[in-house]
């Protein structure tokens, strides 16, 4: 099937629409973006809260010890230290992330994207491993993914079954848990997003690094907590060839509006 | 004092990597492997009084820094010689 | 004290010798004699090279820094500046592929943010032997190596942040035993920001911050200009490990430093480490530079001061900082966790001055030591091997049978092939600015804050080269521009990485000196400065050269971001047209090689009035939005190019009818129209409303143009004055792309 | 028969990933950690007729494979436990 481009040399839009204010009287919702040493999305995630989503966003360096009282924490992509050692297994020590510890317990709404992810798993906010991909090679593609569970603040304003093309950028994506905590998180339906092929059929044929169950993103027992492989952030305008990241930054932002803290 | 530590996958879980070279050995022609599984090894110099307190120590950083106990297990070896009292 | 034998390990010849010792006015020490021969290295100096390189055309109202610093800037406008360059990491990347590369990515990438600019996109231009034999069969060896210098590319420069938009693969049995990688790094910077690699104002800091100093490639420099042969197995220390995360850590903290006005000049330390920034920086500020080598960071113990000063050690920079500032310099590092530590500082007295533990061990006047090297007029000769090689008598050529199968199988050439097995292994979306995809054309990335984006590609043709060295050099020039005007961005900049063989062989040199000429001419012609590059000479195996090899790499800049083309068909019902003269040649061309293991004959030449207003024509009409499409013929000829604006398009076919060419008995004729190659081709797509006015412009340019067909269907069908002469399935042709480099690399599927 | 390769990084070589770990536990308090310095470590399960036959295999492939003789040597081990004649 031809792809449609009616306008000739429109294939891209540029500059993005402009940015989505929230409602009247009401204040941005400010994203705290985390910088590791060697993260190196930070700046992504913070051009997709500030420009695209037009919500507030400010870096707080790993040393610090508040969250500029921020309502979102995202531990965004990069190799954290360099990768050394395991992926995410250094910067789970950094003094910041205590507070983002405190943060999640009362319920704030904390992403991990891609590096952030592997962040989260080795500091036990969410249960499971990331293994090398199966073929043993960094990986950036897009790719796709089915929306399994709408009721975390991260995936509340999409609906169940939507598929999302977002890209991915990793050698070590190859989600791995224990039998017993992969029947866990299925139970508990952590998981939060799923490999699957274009049409969202969820096949191994979508899943490019082998991760058990097609597992691409899960959140924690609570729901605020969530970490996925994939970029959403590298997904929010039409020039970057997806717009489908949106709504991942779309739901948080909704979700804060709902709970009346932003 | 000279410690050594073994990181290896659980027996569980998948080594994507130890598979690979595998199966480039038997493609290699070395047909009497049955089986390859990788893992981490790292040389840890440490001030320490006696083995023991090194193995203690290093030990706990095994289980703090070097091993993620969700996949890995590790084997913590001490170099003994040369630190007997003399 | 210094013998002969200690001067020829040096490398130094006796006129080298004699003009050090009447610089110094004495016998040198062993540690002067040693940061001599780094720098007078032709790696370090271009001695063979530098008067050749002068005929480069190097100004033009864009540039803000031609070639001499570390790289090279181009205005782009809104105040800001794009600075670039490219590099060889040929020698290190055959001794060990993964660490090779990876330190070749450190090492450009941080000429780029020693100018103050922050890098936003890489391109590695490759190059290997044969990476099949003539029945399809992988040849391990490469396949070794490609795997290695491509993870080493991607393990660095994913780690760092900095998206590989782009670049370029090839295959020739010539470069077996000495592979090319070439890397290529673009950043931006604030236009009156540039920061320089000077040292000025006596009495100010020298800081040296980063990794500590080992015993690494004390005779790195010197083995880059030196053949390989049997033995060199015993250079393998050399080989360094990459660092990534040290260098990203340097990355922003210096950038961090330049926000400040604390700094006065910085440079990094490369090549011939701290010798070659030291004295180029207090040559560069007409000044002196005294350090205590005993201050250095040090990884390994008793290490001397010759070794110190010749070390290589990756990610490590030297910074003069302006007295009075320090504290604000070091508060940034220790953000950072680097540890900037004072080494020394800047003297009045244009003296290189190095101590350890106050006692002095050199004592050499920088401007003599950084630019008083020895400059050779080399011989040149006339190849022995050219008439013969340029001689191809097409009629003695069998002519393929099925022509579909041909094209079929040119569409799986390893160099025509999709590189989505390497690209794909390059974090290329990183920085969210990556507005045309590696494999759909030339890399383009946005400059966020502004409309624009630069397009960015490496291009050069060996073979070429090989057959005719000035034409090489013309063609490289030509591809690489046009690639970039393909994306709808006008060239305003190039610079170069010149690949040779022994430049003391009269037929090496002349080969060299064609090239450059070569090189000149298109730039001059298309009016693109040079800004900058790099040599790599010596690059034989046994007495064996490679094909001379020079590689643009040229910045094209898009006024509208949203204007970008790539070569892909975006839908069914469009015209496509033909931008130049329908036919190639078949001397040189991929189809001669790949069909009939030939490579003979003369390249087609370039035309340059005809490419510029070619090029014109393409970034004129996508600027005003008349193009949906563009690709230009490379590689393969006009059928392989028609193909890849189908090949990922979602299925939109094409049907196109060209006029005959040639008379009635000229059976090449319609292979040089499917495959031969020559420059000044681009086949576009136009909807019904623009194409008139495309045509009346390209008239009006002199260009010649056709309307040549349709897009749709599923097939791509090429006939010639109504005529069927070939017709593939997209999915035979996606096929066939997709598998022709990847099949060596990943089993297949099970 | 269950044999073990080392690979180690030479002395001369630097080691970003052990330098990396050894900055950490610096700052997580282990100020007793001189130095770290980080391998791979592969355990190969052949058959072999002696502990003999079974390090000259393993040698071999360590030579062959597992280690890149440009920056790392390696070092293998042969478990004889249990294969010694009963
Ligand atoms: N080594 C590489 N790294 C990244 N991209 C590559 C590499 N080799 C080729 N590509 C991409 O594949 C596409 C085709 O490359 P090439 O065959 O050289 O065609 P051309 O020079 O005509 O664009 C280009 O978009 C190029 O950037
Ligand atoms: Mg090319």
């Amino acid at each position: 099937m031809a792809r449609s481009r009616p306008e000739a040399g429109r294939a891209v839009r540029f500059p993005p629409a402009p940015p989505r204010r929230a409602g009247a009287g009401m204040r941005p919702v400010k994203f705290a973006i985390i910088q590791f040493p060697g993260s190196n999305c930070d700046h992504d995630a913070y051009h997709a809260a500030r420009y695209v989503l037009g919500q507030q966003a400010e870096f707080v360096w790993h040393k610090e010890t508040g969250l500029r009282s921020a309502d979102v924490v995202v531990l965004p992509g990069g190799f954290s230290y360099g990768d050394y050692l395991r992926t995410g297994a250094i910067a789970r020590f950094s003094p910041v992330m205590q507070r983002v510890r405190e943060f999640a317990a009362t319920g704030g709404p904390v992403i991990g994207i891609c590096n952030g992810f592997q962040v989260l798993l080795e500091a036990g906010f969410l249960e499971g491993a990331l293994l090398r991909n199966r073929g043993l090679k960094f990986l950036c593609r897009h790719v796709h993914v089915r929306v399994e569970q709408t009721d975390t603040p991260f995936s509340c304003a999409a609906s169940v079954g939507q598929v999302l093309k977002l890209p991915i950028a990793h050698g070590e994506g190859n989600f791995h848990a224990a039998p017993e905590t992969a029947a866990a998180l299925e139970a508990n339906r952590q998981v939060v997003f799923r490999y699957c092929d274009a049409a969202g059929t969820v096949t191994g044929g979508g899943n490019p690094n082998g991760s058990l169950h097609e597992i691409a993103g899960v959140c924690n027992r609570r729901r605020n907590v969530v970490g996925l492989m994939p970029h959403p952030e590298r997904a929010c305008e039409s020039a970057l060839g997806s717009e489908d990241g949106r709504v991942v930054f779309e739901s948080v932002v909704a979700a804060m509006a709902a709970t009346g803290a932003a | 004092m000279r410690t050594r530590v073994f990181v290896t996958l659980k027996p569980s879980v998948f080594d994507p990597q130890g598979r690979t070279i595998a199966a480039a050995l038997g493609s290699l022609g070395y047909g009497s492997v049955r089986d390859v599984r990788q893992g981490k090894y790292f040389e840890l110099d440490v001030d320490a009084e006696t083995p023991a307190a090194a193995r203690t120590l290093v030990s706990g950083i095994a289980d703090r820094l070097l091993a993620n106990p969700v996949i890995e297990s590790y084997r913590v070896e001490v170099d003994d010689h040369g630190t007997e009292p003399s | 004290m210094i013998d002969q034998a200690t001067i020829d390990a040096h490398g130094l010849t006796a006129g080298e010798y004699r003009r050090l010792v009447e610089i110094l006015g004495r016998a040198p020490t062993i540690t002067e004699l040693g940061i001599f021969s780094v720098m007078w290295s032709e790696h370090c100096s271009y001695k063979s090279s530098r008067r050749h390189l002068r005929r480069f055309p190097t100004d033009g109202p864009r540039v803000l820094q031609g070639p001499g610093e570390n790289a090279g800037a181009v205005d782009i406008g809104d105040g800001l500046a794009a600075v670039f360059k490219i590099e060889s990491h040929n020698h290190p990347s055959f001794i060990e592929p993964y660490q090779g590369a990876a330190t070749g990515v450190g090492g450009i990438i941080r000429d780029i943010f020693t100018m103050g600019a922050r890098p936003i996109a890489l391109l590695d231009s490759l190059r290997f032997g044969a990476l099949e034999d003539e029945h399809g069969r992988s040849s391990v060896e490469t396949v070794r190596l490609v795997d290695g210098v491509v993870a080493g590319i991607a393990g660095y420069g994913n780690s760092i942040g900095i998206p590989t938009v782009g670049g370029e693969v090839a295959f020739e049995p010539g470069y077996a035993g000495n592979p090319l990688v070439n890397v290529f790094c673009l950043g931006v910077a604030k236009a009156d920001r540039l920061a320089k690699g000077v040292a000025s104002g006596a009495g100010n800091p020298v800081y040296y911050v980063g990794a500590r100093t080992g015993r690494d490639g004390i005779h790195g420099a010197t083995m880059a200009s030196a053949e390989f042969d049997e033995g060199s197995a015993d250079n393998r220390p050399a080989v360094q490990v990459g660092d990534p995360f040290m260098e990203k850590l340097l990355l922003e903290a210096c950038l961090e430093v330049m926000q400040t006005d604390a700094l006065v000049g910085i440079q990094d330390m490369g090549a011939a480490g701290l010798t070659c920034s030291t004295c180029e920086m207090a040559a560069r500020g007409g000044t002196g530079i005294d350090i205590d080598v005993s201050r250095v960071p040090q990884r390994e113990t008793g290490m001397t001061p010759y070794e110190i000063m010749l070390s290589e050690s990756q990610e490590r920079m030297l910074l003069v900082v302006r007295r009075g500032r320090e504290p604000e310099v070091e508060q940034v590092f220790d953000k950072w966790d680097l540890h900037a530590v004072r080494i020394g500082e800047v003297t009045g007295d244009g003296l290189l001055r190095v101590r350890d533990r106050g006692r002095m061990v050199a004592e050499i006047p920088t401007r003599e030591l950084a630019d008083g090297a020895p400059v050779y007029d080399r011989p040149t000769r006339y190849p022995a091997y050219l008439d013969e090689a340029q001689r191809l008598d097409e009629s003695a050529l069998p002519v393929p049978a099925d022509l579909a199968r041909t094209w079929l199988d040119l569409l799986a050439a390893p160099a025509i092939a999709s590189k989505r097995w390497v690209y794909r292994q390059y974090d290329h979306m990183v920085r969210t600015n990556t507005v045309g995809l590696p494999g759909l054309g030339a890399g383009v990335v946005r400059i966020k804050g502004t409309g624009r984006a630069l397009a960015l590609s490496v291009d050069g043709n060996g073979r070429y080269a090989w057959l005719d060295p000035r034409e090489g050099g013309r063609l490289a020039v030509a591809e690489a521009a046009r690639n970039v005007a393909c994306a709808g961005a006008a060239p305003i900049g190039a610079t170069n990485c010149l690949n040779f063989g022994n430049p003391e062989r009269p037929d090496i040199m002349w080969q060299f000196a064609e090239a450059v000429d070569g090189i000149a001419e298109g730039c001059r012609a298309l009016g693109i400065p040079i800004t900058g590059g790099n040599v790599s000479l010596y690059n034989e195996t046994d007495g064996q050269a490679i094909y001379p090899t020079p590689v643009l790499g040229v910045v094209g800049l898009l006024d509208d971001a949203a204007r970008v083309l790539t070569r892909i068909f975006p839908a069914a019902g469009l015209d496509v047209v033909l931008l130049g003269d329908p036919a190639g040649g078949l001397g040189g061309s991929e189809y001669l090689k790949r069909v009939h293991g030939l490579v003979r004959g003369r390249p087609a030449p370039v035309d340059f009035d005809r490419e510029a207003a070619l090029q014109r024509l393409v970034v004129d009409a996508s600027r005003r939005g008349m193009l949906c499409s563009a690709h230009d013929c490379a590689e393969g000829g006009f059928a392989v190019a028609l193909a890849e604006c189908s090949i990922e398009s979602g299925g939109v076919g094409a049907s196109v009818d060209l006029p005959v060419l040639a008379g009635p008995n000229d059976r090449f004729g319609l292979l040089r129209t499917l495959f031969g190659e020559a420059p000044s081709r681009i086949i576009v797509s136009v909807t019904r409303a623009g194409q008139t006015e495309l045509l009346a412009r390209a008239r009006d340019l002199g260009v010649p143009v056709a309307v040549i067909g349709r897009t749709g269907g599923d097939r791509v069908t090429v006939s010639l004055s109504g005529r069927v002469v070939a017709d593939v399935a997209i999915e035979a042709a996606e096929h066939a792309w997709a598998t022709g480099l990847a099949r060596h690399f990943e089993p297949p599927a099970a």
